[in-house]
């Protein structure tokens, strides 16, 4: 049944290689969609009946053999990929133009789609290295779709492809040393004899592991590629991306650490909730100064990815503290966050990629007023935004709320390092909802409301419906894991018992809301929602009952104020500087003046420019110097080879003397 | 008989070595080549005085191979190579005459260290010269690296392929035929491609390149 | 159970808290700005003009700007709705209120910041300078300040370890020497500053001014009108008195009743309103005695409050 | 029988190309000729299987191991030649060459083609060094064809450095030789056959075998193209025609490599495995560094494929090091995968040459918006010779890889992913500056046509196959990594 998913989904990709141009967007997207359908469907009936299923050959990869294995964990993640692919098949109808609709990036697309697919269904080290690549790979070669038109893109892949193929030899160099004493390469035989490993090696092994995945997930400071790389793929492909490709990462941490390592130490799980909560900080300052939207919901990735890693931190941390239910119940928290974010993320990228469509700009200083010609997208965006800040009874909530009873909980055990971490992952929840807040307001305040700064703004129209439907189906997630996220229960049960391979009594019980049993922490956001809406409807009952006449229009006040141009109006950068001065010594912005006299006096300014930079602090300082060493020592080294063959053979005379030497 | 037989190969043997060190210190082309000529003279003596010693028929067709190939073609291609380029003095040799020397008698030192272990295997008179051979292999290798001429590089090269084959006769009193004589083709091909590779590029450019050959670099 | 939902009870609860807030959080603006007014030798406005402000508001027409959206005529409902939901489930008089299981910290501090990013948003959607300079203001100071608050109260729960305000208070009535925890101590510094900034109050905002430099939320609501002005300063009156009364019953919650009887609700009622006038007193004494800050000098405050709340977790974790 | 007809084949090609003229039918009959002898290596595969073949009075002996290395041979040579018509007249319509030279690169190539068949088909030691010498002269003539000075210089270059390195070579074969008539053991043996040595090989010399083996390393490493005597290599190979170059790089390396092989085996019979284990460690990792530091700030695209191909050479050594059967089987499918995905790389950097003239990497740009289907070529070739999957590279990377891990050469392993991190990041920069950008203006952007693209395309085809499929190889790929193991 996966397999036919899988191959529905590879037809796809064999389909947009070979039709023609009209036909082979929507085949493509039909067929792929179909796929991912099918792969939730397989998903959902493994996390509900708890069964496993596995497949094996030995005809497909030279050597090693080919492995799948769905557990409830991966299938978890199948879900998460599978309901994102299905959006992004379906809004790429509408969105395929120009070089996304040519062949090779269409087949790229689906390609990636079945490698999501697969990543979590791979069950042995060479399986899982080949679609990860793969992955990888066809993630890579679509970011350069649109090159010709964004040399950034080229950068930016340059920067991706090296860190993901330097994460790749790291996780594959930590799973090797797993399996080197084991004998086989199938997870199964690696989790078997893992626990005969010394603990330097297995400690070894995770780290290298850790490294790998979380740059991936695009853990600080490891993220560098992702808010460069993540806004300059098509917009389909941002969006699996930032939701499904980025949640492999935390896939391959709890799958290498939980289950093939068995949980390992405490500090390896603290070191993971670290780069949490760094994640989620650094993450959520850089979004609330962005003003490339791209670039922001990026950045916006990098800090829920980092709230992920702390619940995926204090999870394995409280087991191997012997607090198996609270652990639990953190494991939980972090599953459904991906699931969420997927869907809110993916969903505000399908739109970011329709206001790139409608108005030929993704910088928010160019935007405004978009509410009025695109109100789907607003909606979209609206309640996605609102998930992401958390905003009650929308999934964000739900989410950070079992995040929040995870670590609470966490306290009470006994060890010091771990409770310090519990503290600091609360500080860190607490300080990214207000940053993300102002992120997003930021966001849908300045795109969509006001005046268009820009005539590609003002002549914006509503996406095609193929791409509103896309976008309706990722907010789907939204409501319904926030009102009703007892519904989500038994599936993430089952996902989390898998994951922390251990079977223990669920502290969360099934209702309309969630209940944390024993522990004393419950929410009922239907019910939150139900007073909510009554109270609104009451107030606009209230309103129109005072006057029967509809508001009356005029020009805004302003103090009093005249002329009133959109140009008046606060920017996204204006919007955030009072933050990105109260964080100053973290951000580092440049700013440049450059003021122009008239002539006839220097107390008239002819014009005044103003440009303010933020550029990635650990970038600049970390990856940047160790570039130019290397490339020092590249042109170095070109010395050596400086074309004499005397210099030539003198290298092969001293080899000769220095084996004569030693083996004489 | 025995002692004959071991005053001539040695004396044979220490000519190679001897011619060697000769065309490390001359400077003119034309009595480098001598040099080699004898030296191909002398190691055919070597292949022929084993040949009589141990009755190996094989080995005297190497040897009179050798003496064709090494003492009388090479030699002859290499003399009318230096008359078209009458200049090629190794003038100005990246490590000094002086200093080659010194360098040599080093080199052969560590041959000998290095011989020993292996002539210990089968210690017969014939072996235990095998690390003259050695040492001309070394020698030859150092000329090539340290001399800039083109003339001088294919007699390094020869140098050591001398070396190899004195060490060859020594050790093992010659190869099977049929890898004596493809060894012994390839020399002499290799000496005509590179004689031809010369000319062609003497005929190609003007300035005599040869020695500065930089173009090709990183 | 105690967290079990008690029908009956928890809706009078509730709605006595509603009422209470509804009328007694524009009444203690009006408190705060008569004691100010006494301490600096005014008379000052009667304390019930904010209500009577309320009522003319009602009466206006309604204005929309030219660019405005409907985010405009939705912003303040969402202000009054999230104020209500967030008072209605709080312990204030009783500690079985309607959906009391469901009181829980995070609910009621992003509840709290749900109205913040509405009226953020309300004050975008006009198109105008100020409108953005408020709501850009606004959001920079609830960034800072939620935060504390999410941290201050935690460190109030870290005793009963759960993060259920009812039950917290009811924890704290069953341990009354909890009350003068240093960690209950520092945290209540944290939350009266966090409580001053989510008010916008003196030093953090000035609620008198229009001077275009120094105002925060006066700009970010300068184009509203009529009912709808109406709305959004009730929906602050509420926030308001949320924030003293909950200040008010989590470090004092005696008086609170645990049981839904007629008479202990009275008490209840009557106990909430002299320990959230005795918080407005305090502020407003603060107000007095202190002059605006910069608003870059206010992240500095902020931060202290937030550094108080950790401090005060910390210290909770430490001495448990 | 079908040793001596795939010898036969180039050899009578030889002739025929020696006899007529300069014709472009020639051309299309070398690669026929390849063709031919590439499905009578399938079909030698298939007889090897069972036991070795002899042929000519045991002069000849294929095992598994040679069957192997004639299908790469085959392969690559039948890509190679498949452009022999197409690269003479590019050069003819520039003038580059004439109708003589054209008639002497198709008797070279056949030379040197039948050379590297004697040798991985000959059952003696000796013989595969005069053959592997032998490729030495041919391809001289092959790399100085163009008649440029640099050319010559290249071809100087590589002749010199190339015999000095082999007559090393020949010095360890004799060492050998010398160890075997004297080895201690029951069983004496007086010839260079390849089963008398290895009959004897527990028995030969220590001390003596010590020697050879580091000679021979040194020797047949200069035509891997190992570290320190690899300098010819980029040299020859960025002035070579394309197909010369694809020929060379594609698989004499792993001609001399094939070697290195054999002589292991002896090797670690006699001395143990941890001797040649170091020596092939050193060699490589110093190789596979060396490649890194020069591809980070490479200017030139041939020299860019040259210093790759040091590379994976340094790779291969390193895999043979460990020298496990997994690691052999290994290391036998990177030579074949590296081999036509080098080609197809050369191949199609002649195009690019041809087009623009140049190979400085900084001079070329936007090549995609120009020459889509030829830049997609390159650019999947690119991504072959990174390793990156569905092409066969990334299994055997990964095997070896693991292989070494086994090994407990875990430090290796890191090492050498470090060095590839880079260099894959070093390679796609260059690679991307030629590939993208904006078309320059005036540029034509005339397809590509069916008789370039599809014997490239279906290389790559090939490589995915290999990298995915298991069924054509598996089984000749471990029974040849039987043929080498002591």
């Amino acid at each position: 049944m996966f397999l036919a998913a899988l191959s529905i989904c590879a037809s796809a990709a064999v389909m947009a290689a070979v039709l023609p141009r009209r036909p082979r967007v929507v085949v493509s997207a039909a067929l792929g969609a179909l796929g991912c359908l099918l792969a939730s469907g397989v998903a959902l009936r493994i996390l509900l009946t708890g069964e496993t299923l596995a497949f094996h050959t030995s005809q497909v990869l030279p050597v090693t053999g080919f492995s799948l294995t769905i557990d409830p964990l991966g299938a978890w993640f199948i879900l998460v990929s599978s309901f994102v692919g299905a959006a992004a098949c379906v809004f790429n109808v509408g969105y395929a133009k120009g070089a996304m609709a040519s062949r090779s990036a269409l087949s790229m697309f689906m390609l990636f789609i079945v490698t999501l697919l697969a990543v979590p269904a791979a069950s042995s080290v060479m399986t899982l290295m080949f679609f990860w690549e793969m992955m990888a790979l066809s993630s890579w070669l679509l970011i350069l779709t649109d090159q010709t038109r964004h040399p950034d893109a080229r950068s930016a892949a340059l920067w991706y492809g090296a860190m993901t193929q330097a994460g790749a030899a790291s996780i594959l160099l930590g799973l090797l040393v797993m399996t080197s004493h084991g004998g086989g390469q199938s997870f199964a035989d690696v989790s078997a004899h893992s626990l005969a490993l010394s603990g330097v090696t297995r400690s070894f092994a995770f780290v290298l592991v850790l490294l790998g995945f979380a740059s991936k997930a695009g853990a600080v400071p490891l993220h560098v590629w992702l808010p460069k790389a993540h806004p300059e793929a098509p917009s389909p492909v941002s969006a699996l991306m930032s939701s499904s490709m980025v949640a492999m990462g935390v896939y391959g941490i709890i799958r290498v650490g939980e289950d093939l390592l068995h949980g390992g130490t405490v500090w390896w799980w603290i070191a993971v909730a670290l780069l949490g909560v760094v994640s989620a900080l650094y993450g959520a300052l850089h979004a609330t100064t962005s003003t490339d939207l791209k670039r922001l919901l990026a950045y916006s990735t990098v800090d829920i990815i980092g709230l992920v890693l702390i619940g995926v931190g204090a999870a394995g941390a409280l087991a191997d503290n012997a607090q198996p239910v609270i652990a639990h119940l953190a494991m939980t928290a972090a599953l459904m966050l991906v699931l969420a974010h997927a869907a809110f993320k993916g969903a505000l990228f399908l739109a970011a990629g329709a206001i790139e469509r409608a108005t030929g700009t993704r910088n928010l200083d160019l935007l405004g007023g978009l509410i009025h010609s695109m109100p789907v997208t607003a909606l979209v965006v609206v309640i996605s935004a609102g998930a992401i800040m958390a905003v009650p009874t929308l999934s964000g909530f739900s989410s950070e709320w079992l995040l929040l009873q995870g670590l609470l909980h966490g306290f009470r055990v006994a060890s010091t390092p771990t409770v310090i971490v519990m503290l600091l992952g609360v500080i860190a929840l607490a300080l990214t909802g207000g940053l993300t807040a102002v992120a997003f307001v930021k966001a849908f305040g300045i795109g969509f409301l006001g005046q268009a700064r820009s005539t590609g703004a003002a002549t914006a129209r509503e996406t095609s419906t193929s791409m509103r439907v896309a976008m309706g189906w990722l907010t789907i997630p939204s409501v319904v894991i926030g009102v009703v996220p007892g519904l989500f229960v038994p599936l993430l049960n089952r996902a989390s018992s898998s994951a922390l391979n251990a079977s223990v009594v669920s502290p969360l019980t099934r209702d309309t809301g969630v209940v944390v049993s024993k522990l004393g922490g419950a929410i009922e956001p239907a019910a939150l929602l139900v007073g909510l809406v009554a109270v609104m409807a009451l107030l606009w009952a209230f309103t129109q009952s005072l006057t029967q006449r509809r508001a009356r229009r005029v020009d805004a006040w302003g103090c009093g104020r005249e002329l009133q141009t959109p140009r008046m109006q606060y920017t996204a950068t204006s919007f955030a500087e009072p933050l990105q001065r109260v964080f100053a010594d973290v951000l580092r912005p440049q700013a440049d003046v450059e003021v122009t006299h008239v002539a006839e006096s220097r107390y008239y300014e002819q014009s005044l420019m103003y440009e303010n930079r933020i550029v990635d602090v650990l970038e600049a300082r970390g990856y940047r110097p160790l570039i130019a060493v290397t490339m020092r020592l590249g042109r170095q080294a070109r010395r050596l080879q400086n074309g004499s063959i005397n210099r030539y053979l003198a290298f092969g005379f001293v080899a000769l003397l220095v084996v004569l030497v030693v083996v004489g | 008989m025995s002692t004959t037989y071991i005053a001539s190969l040695e004396l044979a043997s220490g000519a190679v070595l001897l011619s060697a060190v000769m065309t490390l210190w001359r400077r003119g082309v034309r009595s480098i080549v001598t040099m080699l000529s004898l030296q191909g003279i002398a190691l055919a003596a070597v292949a022929m005085v084993l040949a009589l010693h141990e009755h190996e028929r094989a080995l005297l067709v190497t040897g009179a191979l050798v003496f064709v190939v090494k003492g009388l073609v090479v030699p002859t291609l290499l003399r009318r190579v230096s008359r078209l380029d009458p200049r090629s003095r190794e003038s100005r040799p990246l490590v000094n005459v002086p200093a080659s020397l010194v360098f040599a008698a080093v080199l052969i030192v560590l041959a000998y260290v290095v011989g020993t272990r292996i002539t210990s295997l089968a210690p017969s008179h014939a072996t235990h010269l095998a690390p003259l051979g050695l040492a001309t292999v070394l020698v030859g290798y150092f000329m090539l690296v340290t001399r800039r001429r083109a003339v001088s590089k294919i007699v390094g090269l020869i140098l050591v392929d001398n070396g190899i084959a004195l060490v060859t006769f020594l050790l093992t009193s010659g190869v099977p035929l049929i890898v004596e004589l493809g060894s012994s083709l390839d020399v002499l091909l290799v000496v005509v491609v590179l004689q031809f590779l010369m000319v062609s590029m003497r005929h190609h450019s003007d300035t005599d390149q040869l020695t500065e050959m930089k173009a090709l670099h990183d | 159970m105690t967290l079990a939902i008690v029908p009956v009870g928890g809706v009078v609860a509730s709605l006595i808290q509603l009422v209470l807030v509804a009328l007694g959080g524009p009444l203690l603006v009006g408190l705060m700005a008569k004691v100010k007014a006494r301490a600096e030798g005014r008379v000052g406005a009667p304390i019930g003009q904010p209500l009577r402000d309320l009522r003319k508001l009602l009466t206006k027409e309604r204005l929309h700007a030219r660019h405005a959206s409907v985010v405009l005529a939705l912003a303040p409902m969402v202000i009054v709705a999230s104020a209500v939901v967030a008072v209605a489930i709080s312990p204030l008089v009783s500690t079985h209120p309607l959906l009391g299981s469901s009181a829980d910290i995070l609910v009621i501090v992003y509840l709290l910041l749900t109205g913040s990013a509405a009226a953020a948003l309300g004050g975008l959607d006009t198109g105008t300078a100020f409108g953005g300079m408020g709501s850009s203001r606004a959001m920079t100071i609830g960034a800072l300040a939620e935060p504390a608050l999410l941290v201050a109260v935690i460190a109030l729960s870290i005793q009963s370890g759960t993060s259920n305000l009812p039950r917290i208070m009811v924890d704290t009535l069953a341990h009354p020497d909890w009350v003068l925890a240093p960690s209950r101590l520092l945290a209540l510094g944290a939350l009266l500053i966090v409580v001053i900034a989510e008010t916008g109050r003196i030093p953090v905002d000035n609620p008198a001014t229009h001077l275009e430099l120094t105002m925060v939320h006066e700009a970010m609501i300068l184009e509203y009108a009529g009912p709808e002005l109406a709305m959004v300063t009730l929906g602050e009156a509420m926030r308001l008195g949320l924030l003293f009364s909950l200040v008010a019953n989590l470090f004092l919650p005696w008086g609170i009743a645990t049981h839904a009887t007629a008479l202990s609700l009275l008490g209840a009622t009557a106990s909430l309103i002299a320990k959230t006038v005795l918080v407005a007193l305090g502020v407003a004494l603060i107000e007095v005695r202190s002059a605006k800050l910069r608003l870059f000098r206010l992240p500095e405050l902020l931060a202290g409050g937030f550094v108080l709340s950790v401090l005060a977790v910390v210290t909770g974790l430490v001495t448990r | 029988m079908l040793i001596i007809a795939i010898l036969l084949i180039p050899l009578i090609m030889t002739v025929v190309a020696a006899s007529v003229p300069w014709r472009p039918w020639v051309g299309w009959a070398t690669a026929a000729s390849s063709g031919a002898f590439l499905a009578l290596g399938v079909a030698l595969s298939v007889a090897t299987m069972s036991a070795p073949q002899w042929a000519l009075h045991h002069s000849f002996r294929a095992d598994s191991l040679s069957a192997f290395m004639v299908i790469v041979i085959g392969a690559v040579s039948l890509l190679a030649t498949s452009f022999t018509s197409r690269t003479m007249r590019q050069e003819m319509e520039s003038g580059a060459t004439t109708a003589r030279y054209a008639r002497h690169y198709a008797v070279l190539m056949q030379v040197f083609i039948t050379c590297m068949l004697s040798a991985v088909l000959t059952a003696n030691l000796g013989v595969l060094w005069v053959s592997i010498e032998a490729t030495t002269i041919a391809t001289t003539f092959l790399v100085s064809h163009r008649r440029t000075d640099a050319a010559f210089e290249a071809s100087w270059k590589y002749v010199i450095l190339c015999s000095i390195g082999i007559a090393l070579a020949f010095l360890g074969t004799v060492l050998i030789y010398y160890a075997q008539l004297h080895a201690s053991g029951p069983v004496h043996s007086s010839s260079l056959d390849w089963t008398s040595v290895m009959s004897v090989a527990h028995h030969l010399d220590p001390n003596v075998t010590r020697l050879a083996f580091a000679l021979l390393v040194v020797g047949y490493g200069t035509k891997v193209g190992l570290v320190p005597m690899h300098s010819w290599l980029p040299d020859a190979h960025s002035q070579a025609p394309a197909p010369v170059s694809a020929l060379m790089s594609g698989v004499l390396l792993s001609v001399a490599f094939y070697g290195l092989l054999r002589f292991r085996a002896i090797a670690v019979a006699a001395l143990g495995p941890v001797f040649p284990r170091a020596l092939l460690l050193v060699v490589g990792l110093v190789s596979l560094l060396l490649a890194t530091v020069m591809l980070i700030a490479q200017r030139d695209l041939k020299r860019m494929l040259a210093y790759s191909s040091i590379e994976h050479m340094g790779l291969l050594a390193i895999g043979a090091a460990v020298g496990s059967p997994l690691a052999i089987a290994a290391v036998l499918l990177h030579i074949l995968g590296h081999g036509i995905t080098k080609a197809v790389l050369f191949l199609s950097s002649g195009e690019i040459y041809h087009l623009e003239g140049s190979t400085e990497i900084d001079k070329i740009s936007g090549l995609l918006a120009r020459r889509p289907t030829l830049a997609g070529i390159f650019g999947f070739g690119v991504l072959s010779l990174v390793a990156l999957p569905p092409f066969s590279l990334f299994v055997s990377e990964l095997t070896m890889a693991r292989a070494e891990v086994d090994a407990g050469l875990w430090w290796v392993v890191a090492i050498s992913l470090g060095c590839l991190s880079v260099i894959f990041a070093a390679v796609t920069r260059h690679t991307r500056q030629m590939l993208m950008g904006a078309a320059s203006v005036g540029s034509s952007s005339s397809p590509l046509s069916v008789s370039v693209a599809l014997p490239l395309i279906s290389a790559l085809v090939a490589c995915v196959a290999l990298g995915v499929l298991a069924w054509p190889l598996q089984s000749l790929l471990t029974h040849a990594a039987q043929g080498v193991l002591p």
